[in-house]
């Protein structure tokens, strides 16, 4: 292809490298700025813990609020990671490439974040532990019956499971940084890290195995996952419009929606901050583009069934939370700021072309696409919790208050931070895989076209 | 496989691997056209059984006919195997169209007998036509998916028969869109076969391959018009399951709201129309003569396919079960009883066991996915674990004795009583098979007219595979266009 | 030692909406003083409110009080979602809340049909000259944890264990044995007791109301409530007798 | 590094100055983070603590048991008088301890201490020993109505000072120095006592001998039968 940019190993390592073990001018900064906000975050969460959940903005009905919209959100932004990486790795699909360890690292920070998140809702967070079979002496063991065991069990799994993932992919280029890095301990650290990584022929043998082994392992867990996030809400009978059968898939396709997304998202500020313009070609953005366009159709396929079958029901509770949603303020406002920025905007955005090519749309429209898929998740948690519902004696909303606020401010700069350190200390675009797609990329010329190409070995 | 000389195809070797063993493009219109123009014994002795079977069919749906239609029990089967053929035939397309969008080498020879399976969806169309009399209208206490209530003003506006207007409405499209699929994608061998046949083939090539010369803006006009009819393809399709599912299941039995089932039933369809096309790539091969194009490599792509799809029949079913069964909603837990853990246990048993124990706990091993027979018994697997999961939920949906339970309470009623298994008789039995040999010799006719394996899928894969020294080995280059 | 199977009576006809019941629960629960912030907040606690109604138009208004508390489901919807066994049925028949095991997920809460849970926002804090009276069988909650109705169970306990003292088994109403609530009420629209004992008022009365209408003659007066949930509840209604009753059940 | 392989540029004096202000932002909010932990672990350790299992503490007057219970023979039950009525043991009130204090003890500082407190109508502020949290109900009446009375076999008894671990109930009947090990003995009610409070009677101070956590209680009643609902004890 025209656009594609053959580097020599040596540029590779040079661009890929520069973050690693230079240090650019806006860095601290960043950092700096981050860690504030992250300090405010957890100011506030100590103050919650002092005074208690009153200081929420949470009350009688709606009793979940902020906090497990964010981890929805959270648990959502994960999947990507794993789905762009897993399938593309397990289809072959060149492009994948650059963008697979933005995608992993993302899970890994994001999963965290989702983690906290529960912390940050139960009321006493200091016997959190108790999820967790380990309390013999008293003869009481978790109640697996309950989605809130089967949640951190997945979601452990999952964040083990997607670090090695990570860990077994960076294992070469760690030892690259090993070999270049300078100072005392940096080599010795890297050199640790990098579990005595000499490039031998069995070692990438065994390299590529582990990781399509762990792909086609990570594979199912991530498909459980967020099944399982759904079922939180689905499984009760008490909220009318959470009782859907539909939620484990409807939740998958909208965490596959705002995780590619957020990818996107991503490659853009990592292109831009780490000047990567060489090896995050709009033709990969072009790709994601594509990409999102057939999963947020089908998302809104599935967003869509969710509403045609709850208006079936034709049950006056079920019929009043939809109303609630779609014709009172604020959540009307809310409904349509959903609607249109996470599909009517953006999708006939990608339809064209120059779009889907050019970063900084596909930056902002994918930035759209999480503002409204966040808002997604509150507009199922809470008009669900605030309807009108038989012996439903309080009838209000709920306010996020100022340490939600910071709180969930937090863990966006979490995020933010672990993205940001990481691609401090290891190379962010995975720098064995450039050099071998460099290596396998070949074009064919058909006529007077030239098709791109790639090596495999003869089956 | 052994690698392959520059020089000239290797015939010890032709019969695995992924690329068909043929040095120029030349070869490969001639062997298949060859192929495709003699009539075999084998092909006049199928459709001799299929046609057998067509007429015992008949028979069958005479005998019905004479029940008449205003009970929808007896029916049951017939509706059953309306939606077998829907979740089959009409799905195998699907094979054609998924890999070619992801641009995959492996499905070159695939795609046509994919494709031809849309010839069974006219099929389809025929079984639709009497059911538009033996499904009930919505006045008969009802409720439809438009929103059919008569104390609404607005709703109560609805025609009475709209469900059956939206349904043969997809139905149609559906079909049509098939066809469309079928004969774009044929039309450069149409082309081909009126330069190289004889006969009254040339004549029908002629007329149908248009004014097909393969320009460069024709070619490109194909493979767009080609993307578009094959999303719109997969659209409709989901969309007929929709409504499928919901008017002739959902609605029927009481309390049975479950969102996410017509996306199950498609994803089912899925799974089917793959086991499908892996059932029939493996009579092509047996029978038709086509063991150089159908190869290891094409039953190892397909039955991973198959594969996944199988865990995804887990994943839909245990989502929906798994709310269902939790809530504990009387009328809920009715449901599941009925459909489930009650008199249709053995049926769903077989399904569940044909349709996702068996294949997960055999197909988990690479050895068996890439090899002839492992697929193809899967998907025999598969396709009857489909039937009896379509039979549990089809027969027990028509079998359900009263309809308009529905009207009044919003709440949904559970059920007071479990009502017995629907068992087939002869007419049923008759009708099972009549429907299935008429598929098989609405496909058999088609693949007379259009060669079931595409030959400028195979002439193009010569242009975009190469073999070429790299080091001290040598190595397949494979360019990607796009 | 025979199988104790809790449950109540509610009778709505004998209702008259006049909150001793609430009161008493207040009071003998240990429950925070409900005042105007936690309402306007909507984090008041009351185990048991009087869920009011309006029929008619302006002159000609009525009102219909039903006493809505936690109904001790068998099959409670908020037990299999605690992650943490905090809320279980135990061999009583009582749906019951362990305050020290709960690490307030309020997923009960969200669960219960019948919002009859309720979650401690804030530290609990009675006025100086009110914390002598609190109950010391009654735990007093934290903040962060769920709490609901527990039929009075220090009572129950405390008369089984004076009961067995004695070398005895205890019956209804024996040895102070019956919730705040019931004691309090003055007009006994409330009866409490043990519906596995076939001899027990309740279980009579309960029988009897519940029944299902046969040929011409009526049923009783007695449901459940929500009884499409299938929750099973082991407290039962006893409808209005006025004949405008039927018209205005507690269905939703 | 490998020479040549890449640069870093020397930053002025401007980015410096960035720089600089940067890293003490950056340095401040590490701090406001150690802070805020702490303070979260501070709200962890501000959760009332309940179990105070260590040296026994000094008490306002110096009662000593031995000579009340090993010298005097007097039952546990003598002063501690609700045990076998209610769910508290009770503190006996220093009436009580007048009964006999009034005339014995004269010249004693601590019975002096003590008769000068009651004078001045001053409670005498014991420190409580055993303490379970509020949110178990633990009846000692329903306790002592089990065991008392039941028959058992006299164990070789264990120092539960120097084991930390528990005293079962035939080692309860060694602390009568009469019995010998392998007898088979009734327990009295103040034998009862000491399964879980130890041997009292020979404590110059008192101090708790089993953990009384949890597990403890649980143990103990699984092993003899009783019911472990959570209710049983936690409402």
């Amino acid at each position: 292809m025209q656009e594609h940019v053959q580097l020599s190993q040596k540029k590779i390592n040079d661009d890929l490298l520069a973050g690693v073990l230079g240090m650019p001018k806006w860095w601290l900064g960043a950092v700096g700025f981050l860690l504030l906000v992250i300090a405010t975050g957890i100011g506030a969460y100590g103050y919650e813990i002092n005074k208690g959940l009153g200081v929420t903005g949470l009350n009688r009905p709606v009793l979940w609020g902020f906090y497990i919209t964010n981890f929805v959100f959270w648990i959502g932004i994960s999947h990507a990671g794993i789905m762009i990486s897993a399938i593309l790795r397990l289809t072959q699909a060149e492009w994948r490439r650059p963008v697979t360890r933005v995608a992993e690292v993302m899970t890994i920070f994001s999963l965290m974040a989702a983690l906290s998140n529960i912390m940050f809702h139960v009321g006493r967070p200091w016997r959190l532990f108790w999820v967790y079979p380990y309390d013999f002496s008293r003869g009481l063991f978790m109640n697996i019956r309950s989605p809130f065991v089967w949640d951190p069990s997945a979601v452990m799994t999952y964040l083990i499971g997607s670090t090695l993932f990570v860990y077994v992919a960076l294992i070469p280029d760690i030892a690259v940084v090993r070999d270049r890095a300078t100072g005392k301990f940096a080599p010795k650290i890297y050199g640790m890290l990098c579990l005595g990584w000499r490039g031998t022929p069995r070692q990438w043998k065994l390299q590529a195995i582990a990781g399509i082994l762990l792909s086609a392992l990570v594979l199912p867990v991530f498909v459980s996952v967020h099944s399982i996030v759904s079922w939180d809400f689905a499984v009760a009978i008490g909220v009318e419009g959470w009782h859907s059968t539909i939620f484990a898939p409807y939740f998958i396709i909208g965490a596959i929606h705002s995780g590619v997304s957020a990818v996107a998202m991503i490659m853009a500020l990592a292109m831009w901050m780490w000047k990567l313009d060489n090896y995050l070609r709009p033709d990969h953005f072009d790709a994601i583009g594509r990409l999102l366009i057939v999963v947020a159709t089908t998302w809104f396929f599935f967003f869509f069934v969710e509403w045609i079958f709850a208006l079936y029901t034709l049950e006056s509770p079920e019929l009043a939370l939809r109303e609630l949603q779609v014709f009172q303020a604020p959540y009307m406002w809310l409904f349509l700021a959903f609607l249109l920025t996470s599909f009517f905007i953006p999708v006939p955005m990608w339809l064209f072309k120059s779009v889907r090519r050019s970063p900084g749309l596909m930056f902002l429209s994918t930035i759209l696409v999480n503002i409204g898929m966040w808002l997604e998740r509150f507009l199922i948690i809470i008009p669900g919790l605030a309807r009108r519902q038989p012996l439903q004696f309080d009838w209000g909303s709920y306010h996020p208050s100022i340490v939600e606020i910071l709180v969930v401010a937090e863990t966006f700069a979490f995020v933010a931070l672990g993205m940001l350190l990481f691609s401090k200390f290891f190379p962010i675009i995975p720098i064995f895989d450039m050099k071998e797609g460099m290596q396998v990329r070949e074009e064919i010329k058909i006529g007077r076209r030239i098709v791109p190409a790639s090596i495999r070995e003869t089956p | 496989m052994a690698s392959h000389n520059a020089s000239g195809h290797n015939e010890e070797h032709h019969a695995e691997g992924m690329y068909v063993p043929f040095t120029s493009q030349r070869e490969v219109v001639n062997d298949l056209v060859t192929k495709h123009d003699k009539i075999s014994d084998k092909w006049l002795s199928g459709v001799a059984a299929a046609g057998f079977l067509l007429v015992l069919g008949v028979i069958g749906f005479v005998m019905r006919v004479n029940d008449g239609v205003s009970d929808r029990m007896v029916w049951a089967y017939y509706a059953m195997m309306f939606s077998f053929i829907l979740t089959t035939a009409s799905a195998a397309p699907m094979v054609a169209i998924a890999p070619r969008l992801a641009n995959a080498h492996w499905r070159r020879p695939v795609s046509r007998v994919a494709e031809l399976w849309s010839a069974a969806g006219i099929f389809s169309l025929l079984l639709f036509i009497p059911m538009l009399w033996i499904l009930p209208p919505l006045t008969d206490g009802r409720r439809s998916l438009w929103f059919y209530n008569s104390d609404d003003p607005f709703f109560s506006k609805v025609p009475v028969y709209s469900p059956h207007i939206w349904t043969t409405a997809a139905l149609l499209s559906l079909a049509a869109l098939g066809i469309m699929l079928l004969w774009l994608s044929a039309m450069p061998d149409l082309a081909l076969m009126r330069e190289h046949s004889t006969g009254w083939k040339q004549k029908w090539s002629a007329r149908l391959s248009g004014r097909w010369i393969g320009t460069t803006e024709q070619w490109n006009m194909l493979h767009h018009r080609m993307g578009i009819v094959g999303a719109l393809y997969f659209m409709m399709l989901v969309f007929v399951h929709y409504l499928v599912s919901t008017d002739f299941l959902m609605t029927l039995v009481p309390g049975w709201i479950d969102s996410l089932y017509p996306l199950t039933h498609a994803a089912n369809s899925l799974q089917a129309g793959v086991a499908t096309v892996i059932l029939t790539m493996f009579f092509l091969r047996k029978f038709g003569g086509y063991e150089d194009y159908f190869t290891l490599d094409q039953f190892w792509a397909m039955s991973k396919l198959l594969f996944a799809l199988s865990l995804l029949w887990f994943w839909f079913w245990f989502s929906s079960f798994n709310v269902f069964w939790y809530g504990k909603k009387p009328s809920e837990q009715a449901v599941l009883k009925y459909l489930m853990v009650g008199s249709y246990q053995p049926a769903f048993m077989a399904g569940f066991i044909l349709s996702f124990v068996t294949p997960l706990l055999v197909m988990m091993w690479n050895r068996v996915r890439k090899s002839f027979w492992g697929p193809t018994i899967m998907s025999v697997a598969v396709l009857a674990g489909t039937f009896f999961d379509r039979l549990r939920l089809y027969v027990a949906a028509w079998s359900y004795p009263g309809v308009g339970d529905y009207r009044v309470d919003k709440h949904e009623i559970p059920f007071d009583s479990i009502p017995a298994a629907n068992m087939p008789g002869v007419p049923d039995v008759l009708i099972v098979l009549g429907v299935i040999g008429g598929a098989v010799l609405f496909y058999l006719l088609a693949a007379r007219l259009i060669p079931p394996v595409s030959i400028w899928e195979q002439k193009e894969l010569m242009l975009y595979k190469l073999h070429k020294a790299y080091h001290r080995t040598e190595v397949l280059v494979l360019g990607k266009p796009r | 030692m025979a199988e104790n199977k809790w449950g109540m009576i509610v009778d709505i006809d004998k209702c008259i909406g006049c909150q001793a019941c609430v009161v008493a629960c207040q009071s003998e629960n240990n429950i925070p003083i409900n005042e105007e912030g936690h309402f306007n907040q909507r984090r008041a606690i009351e185990w048991i409110r009087i869920e009011r109604y309006w029929e008619g138009e302006f002159p000609n208004v009525r009102a219909r009080f039903v006493p809505v508390f936690c109904q001790q489901c068998d099959d409670a919807p908020c037990e299999p979602v605690c992650p943490v066994y905090a809320t279980y049925h135990n061999s009583e028949g009582l749906n019951v809340q362990v305050y020290n095991r709960c690490i307030g997920t309020r997923f009960c809460a969200n669960n219960c049909p019948y919002q009859a849970r309720f979650f401690n926002f804030w530290e609990p804090e009675w006025p100086e000259s009110l914390k002598n009276q609190l109950n010391p069988d009654v735990t007093v909650r934290s903040r962060g944890i769920m709490e609901k109705c527990t039929f009075c169970i220090q009572r129950i306990r405390r008369s089984t264990r004076e009961a067995a003292k004695d070398g005895q088994e205890v019956e209804d109403g024996d040895r102070g044995m019956s919730p705040a609530c019931v004691n309090a009420c003055p007009t006994h629209a409330l009866t409490f007791g043990n519906l596995d004992d076939s001899d027990s008022a309740i279980s009579k009365q309960s029988k009897e109301e519940l029944k299902q209408p046969a040929g011409s003659r009526p049923g009783g007066r007695g449901y459940h409530m929500l009884e499409h949930l299938g929750t099973h509840p082991n407290v039962v209604y006893l409808k209005k007798v006025d004949k405008t009753a039927e018209e205005h059940e507690v269905h939703g | 590094m490998i020479p040549g392989d890449f640069q870093v540029k020397k930053p002025t004096s401007k980015q410096l100055a960035i720089f600089g202000t940067l890293g003490v932002v950056g340095l401040g909010s590490f701090v406001a983070i150690a802070l805020g932990l702490t303070w979260i672990v501070s709200a962890w350790l501000g959760m009332p603590v309940i179990f105070a299992h260590d040296q026994g503490p000094t008490q306002p007057i110096a009662f000593p048991h031995p000579t009340h219970v090993q010298d005097l023979g007097l039952d546990c039950t003598f002063c501690h008088r609700n045990v076998t009525e209610g769910a508290a043991a009770t503190i006996p009130s220093a009436g009580l301890c007048l009964t006999c204090h009034q005339v014995v003890g004269d010249g004693l500082e601590q019975i002096e201490n003590m008769r000068e407190q009651v004078a001045d109508d001053r409670p005498i502020d014991w420190v409580r020993v055993h303490r379970v949290p509020d949110h178990v109900h633990f009846v000692h009446e329903a306790h002592i109505r089990r065991f008392s009375g039941v028959k058992t076999v006299v164990e070789e008894w264990t120092d539960p000072n120097e084991q930390a671990g528990e005293i079962r109930l035939g080692e309860a009947l060694r602390i009568d120095p009469s019995v010998s090990v392998g007898q088979t003995m009734e327990i009295a009610e103040a034998q009862v006592c000491s399964v879980c409070h130890g041997d009292v009677g020979s404590m110059a101070t008192v101090e708790q001998v089993r953990p009384l956590k949890m597990g403890d209680c649980v143990d103990c009643h699984r092993d003899n039968g009783a019911p472990t609902d959570c209710t049983t004890c936690h409402y």
